[in-house]
């Protein structure tokens, strides 16, 4: 068991579950896609945390934090195209919110 | 040495995408692209798009058939293959997928070639990004650890999404892009808060690992709690479901499959979804293959079957009252996702028959899945695509060919027997009545009559019915791409239907000896 | 005999493509025709290099009878599939070469399929023909024949270049497709009577809708579309409950025997549980009623042969309703008695009921003189029924007889109202009258057909529809019912005369009431060619009905006794009881019915070794792999 | 547990308290009279002009999102450097291979014109 004393591990797996499901509700709330977005980062963000914290309870090896540059890589390019997509999005729309999505119908 | 050889189909699919990107970017514009163009920046790729497409579809034919190289020398035999054995799993099961992949790329390629020229979507980057998508799908139907899993999915997805807002000039195809992205990263961070409670649990990233982690639950001496993996294994459902477009998480799936240019559509409906199913089956078998998971009270069967009943019967109901044959198809292949979910479900008792089952069921679905959009394809030219059923009124008095063609795909997805998509089917059925799921063969079946009535209501249209007079007609094109496509998708369909032989032996060894 | 003509077998299928592929008439010169033709070749080459079995002869391990060409059956089955397919190369631009070619073919077939006759029908399958086609499904290429399956070959082989011929005279547009579903048909009805593997009887029995689809859908009547669907989906229901039922069975013979098979023999030698029993039948049943077709389920015919042009209809009403009451034989009572038997006293009610007596008050009311036909259609297979629910030696046979004269009578009767069809494009009784003055050969031929089709002695309708009657009131199956049941069918016959006379009254007789109706051409040469070997059939059948009785007997004889076993294993049986009837089939003596009887692969991996499976064992293989080397 | 981290909340309270003093002292104790002239944003003096929104060109998008790309793979670069002694020829293949990809799509993203600042 890693250095960090029991209960602690608690506080930040709660953290990273409340952070995750702010980010999941603001996602299916949150009309303006730009918000979508960044609920999306957050949630990624809280898994970051929870791989963490949980990789100093498995404390040998360092698959937690190798899963975090990875997932921190790929969010970034996640972000690169979500940006380029929702950017012709407002360019052929003029709004950025996701109810004006309403041309594929039926 | 080995390690290059067993990794052959994956390094030659990005190798080949990278050399595409340059030649891409360095290649001089055909002369007629130049007049095109409108912009300041004269596109390198512009009007390069029958050329990039045929090297395209030869790199990842390529890939096809080293994968069925390196399947003859026996991945067992290459000892390299051990150092990047958790990440990356080169057995007989990621090499059938990887055949079957590579296949289906191959023909979005080859569509690609003959549908962007021809709809003046002069953004070659389609073919480096089919590449990469291919790539990152091989990437996910061979990873045996939630790392590569996650990279491999995402690497998929992202190419996808670029693929589906290539056609910049229309909104259609910009809002399915902006849906499918927002609703695939979503899914992808559900996967990965699962993926982060199953680490939490088991210490182990990678399936093996956490299938024995699990499996020691309850035992005195066991360290993993049980709440977090059945919360984990909620979410990774959730999340591969997003993908596989089962229904419940079904919502993107005709918006983006309409709103798309029709080859991202074949490659969507065909590959990404292939690979989901191979990760699927590779995460719950090996995962979550532990008895009481695998039991029909406690574990995950159930809710397989579940979905696979929501996806055939909303897939095919909804899908028959479609007005457009793209949507049309987009609901089949979700009903399609369901039949293959029936497979998985059956794994309970007959383990081996039925992931066999479903590896030939997926060989059959991309199979004739391209077909059937490449058909589509031709049926459509420069102003007239086809799209809705009136579009396609009488085409088989002015093209019989492309009618006949699109006639045999609709009968192999619809299940008729000579053609590959009846065995496919009844593979699947054999191997559930083999685990006593009569309620679910039952569903299935009747599920197939209804699917019978829509894909015949386009050959009834073909065939039967006269344009009207007012309507806009699609003109029928000619391209030998698309043609070529279609001829190998008809002689592969024909050819699985009558002498499945061969393949279903392969199918059979993929899914037994897993190493 | 089988040495040289082995030979051109093999070389065959070279030799078509070669020919199919230099035929394709748009590429000039010489080279291009060979270069296509030479490619054609190297496909057929690489098809059989995928199936391997299908190259050597010798593999079929099963030796046929020695006067018996074991290929027979083969070459009968698919020169019209590959036919068919062959036409799709033709061009489209001249129906005349495209019809030639169809006829050829159609009547090569005919000529191929007399060779049947040669063989006298002793006990026991003849021209048998088994091959592997899937030995991991214990899926095989199994096709034989026996007294029931031959009348039905050749009924087949009579009836489709008939309907071919008439069609081509008054369907000018879009031969090519017309010819292309023509052969298509032909070939699915012929492997579905040949066919003794469940899985290549559902191939072929499907194979048959499509094509009929498109003869219905498009050179129909004004709502042909609706008539099409209508068509499809009732089939394609019944086919998909027959579907689940077979792979019920093929898993409870894989409990029940250890190896996994499709065969028709192991599965009529399986016991099932009762309740399993029951359902397999309703599944079963239900599908070959709905073909039949049966009273509740009919609806769809009278649509379908009023939209259908004529050849179509022809087809339809000759063979394709044979396929429900054949597969009644063959299936329900070959391989599920039990459960036949107990219902058998109801379904004949029904059969006597809604069949002949509704279907004969319909045929009465009907202003459109091909619905009166349908319908008529439809009493006589009620007929057959009775007979087949009966299950008495005479009772089947004169199902059997009458389904023949069902599909001669009602064959040339539809044909004859596509004459008149094709002269005033109309079917309404009222249209017409006094028609015998103006063609006299026509009315003759049609009061002919009519007296077969009423069942007047002398005819072959009679003799089928007596013996039926006979059966019925012997029959133990009927119990008390089979006498009340036998009086209502005799009750039937005479209503039969009723609407068929009425009709031919007013479309005859009388004085020429239409303006239009005066100078009608009388039949010309085609349809006269068409219709004069339906008329000679009729009298040859009704004067010595022995020559097709004398060979069903040893058939008939085994269905009833396969009947009568499953009957007392049925009733014997417990709840949950599976077993095989007789444990040790004798599969290697040609006389017996049980020859060829599917032995389990003796491959070293044993069948039902993986059967019972390894849920977790193999899964941890599967993603195991090598990564159990990782020390990490 | 508390006390070890007493010291810490302290300093935050005590920020936090400093920083709502300066607002809330503006806020009560000025005259701020919102006269019309006074609304109008502040743009250094001269008045403004156009639309507020203006539409910012793409170039400033796209070396933004490609700055952060190509900066996130140093993530990955800064492990491989600390055991660049113990990986051998293995380790520096695998990572050569990595930059080689990063390379192309350099070349790609500037023959492409991504790069171009003005034109």
């Amino acid at each position: 068991m890693g250095a960090l004393l029991g209960n602690v591990l608690e506080h930040y797996v709660m953290l990273a579950g409340v952070l995750f499901t702010i980010g999941a509700v603001g996602f299916l709330v949150r009309r303006n896609v730009l918000v979508q977005l960044m609920s999306i980062e957050l949630m990624l963000n809280a898994v970051n945390l929870a791989f963490v914290a949980y990789n100093r309870v498995h404390g040998d090896d360092m698959n937690g934090h190798m899963f975090v540059f990875f997932i921190i890589a790929v969010a970034a390019a996640e972000v690169a195209v979500g940006l380029a997509i929702v950017l012709s999005f407002y360019r052929l729309t003029g709004s950025v919110h996701s109810d004006d999505a309403d041309a594929l119908k039926g | 040495m080995d390690l290059v050889i067993a990794l052959s189909p994956l390094l030659a699919v990005g190798f080949g995408g990278l050399m595409l990107m340059l030649a891409e970017a360095f290649g001089k514009p055909s002369e007629e692209g130049i007049s095109k163009t409108t912009g300041d920046v004269v596109d390198a790729g512009a009007g390069r798009g029958a050329e990039l497409g045929l090297g395209a579809s030869v790199v990842l034919i390529a890939g096809a058939v080293m994968a069925v190289g390196v399947w003859i020398v026996g991945p067992e035999t290459l000892e390299g293959v051990a150092d990047v054995a958790p990440y990356l799993l080169i057995d007989r099961f990621s090499l059938f997928f990887t055949f079957v992949l590579c296949l289906g790329g191959a023909f979005t390629a080859l569509l690609g070639g003959g549908y962007l020229p021809e709809h003046r979507i002069d953004r070659s980057e389609f073919f480096p990004l089919v590449l990469f998508s291919t790539f990152g799908a091989i990437a996910l139907a061979m990873s045996g650890d939630l790392l590569s899993l996650f990279v491999g999915l995402e690497t998929m997805s992202l190419g996808v999404y670029c693929l589906i807002g290539l056609r910049r000039g229309s909104a259609r195809a910009t809002e399915a892009a902006l849906k499918y992205f927002l609703l695939g990263s979503f899914a992808a961070a559900l996967t990965l808060f699962g993926a982060a409670l199953l680490y939490g649990a088991t210490g182990h990233t990678d399936l093996v690992g956490i299938g024995e982690a699990v499996a020691t639950i309850g035992q005195p001496d066991s360290t993993v709690a049980a709440m977090p993996v059945l919360l984990a294994l909620a979410l990774t459902l959730a999340g591969l479901g997003f993908k596989v477009a089962a229904v419940p998480f079904h919502q993107w799936t005709p918006d983006a499959y309409e709103g798309a240019p029709t080859p991202a559509t074949a490659f969507m409906a065909a590959v990404v979804k292939t690979a989901a199913f191979a990760i699927l089956l590779r995460v719950l078998l090996v995962g979550f293959g532990e008895e009481r998971l695998m039991s029909w009270g406690t574990g995950w069967p159930p809710v397989i079957a579940t979905l696979a009943v929501l996806s055939m019967t909303v897939g095919n109901v909804v899908a028959g009252r479609q007005e457009s044959v793209k949507r049309m198809l987009a609901y089949s292949s979700i009903a399609h996702a369901g039949v293959a979910l029936v497979g998985v479900a059956a794994t309970i008792r007959s383990t081996e028959d039925a992931t066999a089952s479903v590896l030939f069921y997926l060989l059959v679905y991309t199979v004739s899945t391209a077909g059937a959009f490449g058909a589509l394809i031709l049926c459509g030219s420069r102003g007239a695509e086809a799209v809705s059923y009136e579009d396609l009124a009488g085409i088989a008095k002015r093209h019989p060919a492309a009618a006949l063609a699109f006639s045999l795909f609709l009968l192999s997805l619809a299940g008729f027997p000579p053609t590959a998509g009846f065995f496919g089917k009844l593979y699947v059925f054999q191997s559930a009545i083999d685990s006593e799921l009569y309620v679910l063969v039952i569903i299935g079946l009747v599920n197939s009559l209804i699917g019978a009535y829509y894909y015949v209501r386009v050959m009834v249209y073909m065939y039967m019915r006269e344009p009207v007079p007012g309507a806009p007609v699609a003109k029928p094109m000619s391209s030998g791409m698309v043609t070529s496509a279609i001829v190998l998708a008809a002689l592969l369909v024909l050819g699985l239907g009558i002498l499945p032989g061969v393949s279903l032996d392969m199918a059979i060894a993929a899914a037994a000896r897993g190493g | 005999m089988t040495g040289f003509s082995g030979g051109i077998i093999e070389a065959l299928p070279y030799l078509f493509a070669f020919f199919v592929g230099a035929m394709i008439p748009r590429r000039q010169g010489w080279a291009e025709r060979v270069g296509i033709g030479v490619v054609g070749v190297l496909a057929v080459a690489f098809v059989m290099g995928l199936w391997p079995e299908a190259a050597d002869a010798e593999a079929t391990q099963a030796v046929t009878r020695a006067d018996e060409w074991p290929q027979l059956l083969n070459v009968i089955v698919f020169l019209p599939i590959v036919g068919a397919v062959a036409i799709l190369f033709a061009p489209r631009q001249n129906p005349k070469l495209l019809r030639a070619m169809t006829m050829g073919i159609l009547a090569a077939d005919f000529l191929i399929s007399l060779g049947l006759l040669r063989a006298n029908m002793t006990t026991g399958w003849h021209f048998q023909y088994v091959t592997e086609w899937l030995p991991t499904f214990g899926i095989r290429y199994h096709v034989a024949i026996d007294g029931i399956s031959l009348w039905m070959v050749l009924l087949s082989t009579v009836t489709t270049p008939i309907a071919a011929l008439v069609s081509f005279g008054s369907i000018k547009k879009r031969t090519k497709d017309l010819c292309f579903a023509m052969l298509l048909l032909h070939g699915g009805m012929l492997g579905a009577f040949v066919s003794l593997d469940l899985f290549l009887f559902y191939v072929f029995w499907e194979l048959m809708l499509i094509p009929m689809v498109i003869l219905i859908g498009v050179w129909g009547g004004v709502e042909k579309i609706k008539a099409a669907y209508k068509f499809l989906l009732f089939t394609m229901a019944g086919s998909v409950l027959m579907l689940a039922a077979i792979l019920y069975m093929v898993w409870a013979h894989r409990q029940a025997a250890g190896f996994v098979t499709f065969d028709y023999l192991a599965m009529s030698n399986l016991v099932l549980p009762r309740t399993a029993a029951t359902l397999c039948f309703i599944a079963f049943a239900f599908a070959f009623v709905v073909k039949v077709p049966m009273w509740p389920l009919h609806t769809w015919l009278p649509d379908a042969h009023v939209q259908a042009p004529t050849g179509g209809s022809i087809i339809l009403a000759a063979v394709l309703l044979k396929l429900g009451t054949y597969g009644y034989v063959r299936f329900c009572m070959g391989m599920l008695g039990g459960p036949a038997y107990d219902r058998a006293a109801t379904l004949a009610g029904v059969a006597v009921g809604g069949g002949i007596l509704y279907g004969a008050l319909c045929a009465w009311k009907q202003t459109d003189v091909k619905r009166l036909v349908a319908y008529s259609s439809v009493a006589h297979m009620g007929f057959v029924m009775l007979g087949l629910f009966a299950a008495t030696t005479s009772g089947i046979k004169g199902a059997l007889l009458t389904m023949i004269n069902h599909g001669i009578a009602t064959g040339a009767l539809f044909l004859l109202v596509g004459v008149i069809y094709d002269r005033r494009h109309t079917r309404l009784v009222s249209e017409f009258g006094g028609l015998a003055k103006v063609m006299p050969v026509y009315a003759a031929v049609f009061v002919i057909v009519t007296m077969a089709s009423i069942g007047v002695p002398g005819t072959n309708g009679f003799v089928g529809e007596f013996m039926v009657i006979v059966g019925t009131f012997v029959s133990s199956a009927l119990g008390r019912h089979g006498s009340i049941q036998a009086v209502l069918a005799t009750f039937g016959v005479i209503l039969a005369a009723v609407y068929m006379l009425s009709v031919v009254q007013k479309m005859f007789f009388g004085p020429i009431t239409n303006k239009r109706n005066e100078n009608l051409p009388d039949m010309n040469v085609r349809e006269t060619l068409a219709v004069a070997p339906l008329v000679a059939l009729i009298f040859v059948l009704g004067l010595f009905p022995s020559l097709v009785l004398d060979t069903m007997d040893s058939s008939v004889a085994h269905v009833i006794d396969k009947y009568n076993s499953g009957r007392d294993s049925h009733r014997g049986n417990t709840i949950d009881e599976l077993r095989l009837l007789n444990p040790s089939p004798k599969g290697d003596d040609p006389t017996s019915y049980d020859h060829n009887y599917p032995v389990p692969p003796k491959s070293d991996d044993d069948e039902s070794a993986n059967a019972a499976s390894r849920p977790l064992s193999t899964a941890v293989a599967l993603g195991q792999g090598v990564s159990r080397g990782v020390a990490r | 547990m508390f006390d070890l981290y007493l010291p810490m909340f302290l300093m935050f309270a005590i920020a936090a308290g400093v920083a709502a003093g300066m607002f809330s002292l503006g806020q009560f104790v000025g005259k701020n009279p919102q006269s019309a002239e006074k609304l109008t944003p502040f743009e250094c003096g001269n008045d403004t002009e156009g639309a507020g929104n203006v539409r910012l060109s793409v170039k400033f998008y796209l070396t933004a999102i490609l700055f952060v790309v190509f900066d996130i793979e140093v993530v990955f670069i800064y492990p491989w450097a600390a055991l660049f002694k113990g990986l051998g020829w293995v380790g520096f293949a695998s990572m050569l291979m990595f930059v080689v990809a990063l390379l192309v799509a350099l070349v790609y993203c500037w023959k492409k014109g991504a790069l171009e600042w003005e034109k």
